[in-house]
């Protein structure tokens, strides 16, 4: 069971997150969907790296040799926090710039570009 | 190196506890991912977002990852709240 | 050069911090700043031409921090550069250079944004195309995706650019969690981001089929919405419709098609050998291939907004190169590459074309501008020309790729595949051809008016001064020299021998595993595949002259319909798509994700029936 | 497609994403059973080869630092994109501040509050500093240091004083500092391209001691130059997200 919930979660929440973004009727809340999207891709990597057992990988008072989970899903997730910190950031200046425009937030009614 | 070795050092817990603590973190999480995106109105969600992001930032911990707990807390829980709720202000007025 | 190599990336991110650093210098200071930023990109472009003609005979490995592998282990990064990712880089950074000329007199108004925005965009495409390491590759990725975000938002007072930057970037962005995701499936099982040493593993190891396949399929989505193939393609056209000229050049021209590499680099670095079942995957390349090649040349067909219209094309260009890379052989990659290089040089000097007509005119409605380009001749011509190249007539380069692809196409049994993708080259280039043939020489009637059209005529207004008297020289050139560039590569002598040989040492796994882990060049043969020829044979060049002439000929009927008894009857047949092409682009986030959706499940799906 | 259609061709596609995704991820070892190498090779290397006992800071300022290069730069056209995007809002704005100022008049903060944001302030900014010094030992590094850092910046507005806010941070000397960051770091990989080594190369000092402060060379100052980058990102993002409503406040005044 332990061994596999973490990825059923990591399922979840990337289903529940592009259920969000679709069904989505207002702007700032189909980002904030997205934000949970990539959620579940800090989740996956931190449990993909997970060492039963293991500390975390800083050797400042353990040794060396010290059983520890992965540090490099660490840095990857790090990265990816920042990622979705700048993303998010130009996301919303759109979706202000969108409603100064359309008047509205729902994305169901900026047709600007149909067709 | 892998496997079950249970370290006895200052910061580890002993493994059957951290399973029961990571399985009760991942519940709450998948729960507060949902509860985010079934929030509908935006300030509400704003609030709920901030909660989910300090229930991932304890995953992190659980998952010995403080690096990544810290970048949670202050982006996650704070800065990305911050961001939209200046943003929600900025477009509240045409929404009432 | 060696250790230089890193700063074909450095260069210009250093130069667009620094720009960005001094911009209260460069405030009153414009031709300092246009000067500065075009010898960034320039040098890059000569630096990349450099290393293109290094690395023919031996791929060069460069690793960063100098964390070299050992025991087939990487610990760092690396950048693992052969002749057709540094060859997609010089196209990159040659367009950019040519793009920002172009901006010289173009924009009104212009803060140190757009320069620095530029810059980091090339740097990105420079980093996607020469990193061996799959995140590196993400991160690129979405550095390139960020910044082109921005810049599509660039003039952000109108309502067009800010939706197109918003479906733009939700959609890129829910493909790059994607991928993310699956870069997280591979690492979780082989322990490694270098992408020789997965491939390695998963050639070494027995892994579960599961993983491989929907780790392959993850990241392989990422890259199909990157690169616009349907069902992930809705968001290319609103962004380019709605993006300023210079920046279209350099999405059609190049950015798409790093997409594609992508899907190349990845599969024949990492995924090939490990997944098998060559066949499956060839008929999945290729059924998406041609679905977004019709798809593309139909919509294409009908649009009259310009810049859409080239939108589309490129479109069906995306999935005609799609379909050459999906027979999976040296020669049909060959092709794909050569013809990504055509029509990169071709379709900016159409853009740039489009962009002179909106500085002159002020508009991009191809009814509205019906004869009214007759005082462009210059123009007028480049673009005619331009269009010729689009329908792949010799001796520009298209017209090699496109044969080539059609050879191995003919030679796997399958001659109606290059039937459906001459008749897509028709249906594109008769598309442009009208517009030259409308716009610039008056010919035949204005083509009935779309009514979405006439809804937005006052669009395009503030991208530049319009209604100049004269074309600035900075601004006819690029175009003018882009065309010319791609004769000169189609008449190059042994650019095939040349090409096939980097597609074979592309498709090579076994040899990039050892040139990138243990620092060993393998040795090939040119004369792998000896049945395949390596020469222009007069097939390609018939094929060529006669997509050419189909296109003429239906832009011929096209602008004299309705002088031409036999079809002046009933609505013009272009019109008839739009209804459902209406429905289906709807412009709607919701429904473009949706469709991503879709899309990952059918292909997904289609994969767990035939690999299990 | 209408909402009901586009809801169930999601719930039915979704649900054979869904389906595919978990074929691929019990295709995994299995959680708690990271199969290596590369994450036990470097915990093995890593405080020996850099003398930093924080391996994540090792792998994001050192082994993977190429990453983190683009990692920044990110950031760095995010902020350049939010000052593009608003910039025309913000001209508009000045226009049209007044009638739309009534409604927008926020409560006046309440001393409480000024006191409590002011009080932060200062720890707020040497936490930020510590945090972006350490990334060698603590589990910490330029880019938490920088958000917190921008987060003093930000405690400076809630505290009301948001012309001490205008005057700490205006938009042109952040974007300078932005853009130091940024190249600063690029600029201390290439460094080493200049004493002949690889891009990135850690040419300083590492030190003697694992996990003191002056130990681990590049890294630290990478961190620092990170740091710098993202607190002014952070702060130049916010500041343009305020600047609209500083200008109706004052108007209200």
């Amino acid at each position: 069971m332990m061994h596999v919930f973490p990825f059923i979660v990591v399922a979840w929440i990337l289903a529940v997150g592009l259920y969000g973004v679709v069904t989505s009727r207002h702007l700032v809340h189909q980002i904030v969907c997205l934000i949970v999207v990539q959620s579940s891709t800090y989740v996956l990597l931190l449990a993909v790296g997970y060492v039963t057992g293991g500390v975390a990988p800083f050797f400042y008072d353990v040794p060396v040799h010290t059983p520890a989970v992965d540090p490099v899903v660490q840095a990857l997730a790090l990265t990816d926090v920042v990622v979705e910190a700048a993303v998010t950031a130009l996301l919303l200046a759109f979706a202000i710039q969108a409603h100064k425009r359309f008047g509205t937030l729902d994305p169901q009614e900026l047709t600007e570009l149909k067709g | 190196m892998t496997g079950t070795v249970a370290v006895t050092t200052p910061y580890s817990v002993p493994v059957p506890l951290m399973d029961v603590l990571q399985v009760v973190v991942l519940v709450l999480v998948a729960a507060g991912a949902t509860a985010v995106v079934l929030t509908r109105r935006p300030v509400r969600q704003v609030m709920v977002l901030s909660g989910y992001g300090l229930m991932l930032a304890v995953l992190f911990m659980v998952f010995q990852a403080p690096d990544v707990t810290l970048s949670e807390l202050t982006v996650g829980a704070v800065a990305l709240p911050l961001l939209l709720l200046l943003a929600l202000a900025k477009i509240r007025k045409k929404e009432e | 050069m060696d250790q230089l190599l890193a700063l074909v990336v450095v260069i210009p991110l250093l130069v667009a911090a620094g720009i960005s650093a001094l911009t209260p210098v460069f405030r009153t200071r414009r031709r300092a700043l246009d000067t500065v930023a075009i010898a960034a990109a320039a040098s890059v472009t000569v630096l990349l031409a450099v290393l293109m003609t290094r690395t023919a005979h031996r791929p060069e490995v460069y690793w960063f921090a100098g964390f070299r592998p050992r025991h087939g282990i990487a610990i760092g990064i690396d950048f693992a550069v052969d002749p057709i990712s540094a060859g997609l880089a010089a196209l990159a950074a040659l367009l950019v250079t040519v793009a920002m000329i172009f901006s010289w007199r173009y924009f009104h108004r212009v803060a140190t944004y757009f320069h620095a925005l530029m810059l980091v965009f090339l740097a990105g495409m420079v980093g996607f195309c020469l990193t061996g390491d799959i995140f590196d590759l993400f991160v690129w990725f979405e550095l390139m995706g960020v910044t082109a975000y921005a810049l599509t938002a660039y003039r952000p007072e109108e309502r067009g650019p800010v939706q197109g930057a918003l479906n733009f970037a939700i959609t890129n962005s829910v493909g790059a969690y994607l991928w993310l995701s699956g870069i997280g499936l591979i690492y979780g099982r082989t322990g490694a981001l270098n992408m020789a040493q997965i491939g390695r593993y998963l050639t070494t190891h027995r892994t579960s089929s599961g993983l491989v396949v929907v780790a392959f399929v993850l990241i392989l989505t990422g890259l199909l919405i990157k690169s616009a193939i349907v069902p992930f393609h809705f968001w290319l056209a609103d962004a380019h419709a709605v993006a300023p000229t210079p920046v279209c050049v350099l999405f059609s021209g190049v950015m798409v098609e790093l997409g594609l590499y992508g899907i190349a680099r990845v599969y024949w670095s990492m995924f090939g050998a490990g997944l098998g079942h060559r066949t499956v995957i060839s008929h999945l390349f290729l059924a998406l291939g041609l679905l977004t090649a019709v798809t593309g040349a139909l919509f294409c067909y009908r649009e009259r907004h310009i810049k859409r219209l080239l939108a589309f094309s490129t479109i069906s260009h995306a999935g005609i190169f799609l379909a050459g890379l999906s027979w999976l052989t040296p020669l049909g990659l060959a092709g794909a590459a050569v013809y990504v290089l055509g029509h990169g040089l071709v379709k900016a000097a159409l853009f740039l074309c489009v962009g002179i007509v909106l500085h002159r005119i002020g508009s991009v409605n191809e009814t509205a501008l019906h004869g009214r380009g007759r005082r462009l001749r210059v123009t007028g011509v480049v673009f005619t020309l331009a269009a010729l190249g689009l329908a792949d007539l010799p001796p520009f380069a298209t017209y090699l790729g496109k044969g080539w692809i059609e050879d191995t196409s003919a030679a796997a049994g399958s001659a109606w595949v290059a039937g459906v993708l001459i008749a897509c080259s028709i249906l594109v280039g008769g598309a442009v051809l009208r517009v030259a043939g409308g716009v610039f020489w008056g010919l035949g009637d204005p083509p009935a008016e779309d009514p979405r059209m006439a809804e937005e005529a006052s669009e395009e207004k503030t991208e530049t001064d319009s209604g100049r008297q004269r074309t600035p020289l900075t601004m006819i050139i690029p175009p003018a020299v882009l065309v010319v560039a791609a004769v000169a590569l189609g008449l190059t002598p042994h650019l095939g021998a040349v090409v096939q040989d980097a597609a074979v040492r592309f498709q090579d796994q076994a040899a990039y595993n050892q040139a990138v882990l243990f620092g060993r060049v393998v040795a090939h043969p040119v004369a792998l595949h000896p049945a395949e020829p390596t020469a222009i044979t007069p097939a390609d060049v018939l094929t060529g002259a006669g997509s050419a002439l189909g296109a003429l000929i239906l832009a011929g009927l096209s602008l004299y319909r309705r002088r031409i008894p036999l079809l002046r009857r009933g609505p013009e047949p272009d019109l008839l798509l739009a209804g459902p092409i209406r429905r289906i682009q709807s412009g709607v986030i919701n429904d473009y994700v949706t469709w991503i959706v879709v899309g990952v499940a059918g292909i997904g799906g289609y994969l767990a029936v035939t690999i299990r | 497609m209408t909402p009901a259609t586009r809801r169930w061709v999601f719930l039915i596609a979704g649900a054979g994403l869904v389906a595919f995704y978990l074929w691929g991820l019990t295709g995994l070892p299995g959680f708690g059973a990271y199969p290596g190498p590369y994450g036990f090779i470097i915990n093995q290397v890593a405080v020996g080869q850099t003398k930093a006992t924080a391996v994540v800071s090792a792998i994001n300022f050192e082994y993977r630092g190429f990453d983190t290069v683009g990692e920044e730069f990110i950031l760095f056209v995010a902020a350049a994109g939010v000052s593009t995007v608003l910039r025309h809002l913000r001209g508009e704005r000045e226009r049209s501040a007044l009638d739309e100022a009534r409604d927008r008049a926020a409560p006046p903060t309440s001393d409480a509050v000024r006191t409590l944001a002011l009080v932060f302030t200062g720890p707020a900014v040497i936490m930020g500093w510590y945090l972006a010094a350490h990334a060698q030992t603590a589990p910490s590094g330029g880019f938490q240091g920088g958000v917190v850092l921008a987060t003093a910046f930000i405690l400076i507005y809630l505290s009301g004083q948001f012309l001490l806010f205008k005057r700490v941070s205006p938009v042109a000397v952040t974007e300078t500092v932005e853009a130091v960051g940024a190249g600063g770091f690029a600029c201390v990989g290439l460094s080493a391209v200049f004493l002949g080594l690889p891009y990135l190369t850690n040419d300083l000092g590492l030190g003697t001691t694992p996990g003191a402060i002056d130990s681990s060379g590049t890294i630290a100052l990478i961190s620092f130059f990170v740091g710098v980058e993202v607190a002014a990102a952070f702060v130049l993002i916010v500041g343009e997200l305020l600047e609209q409503t500083l200008l109706i406040r004052q108007e209200t005044r």
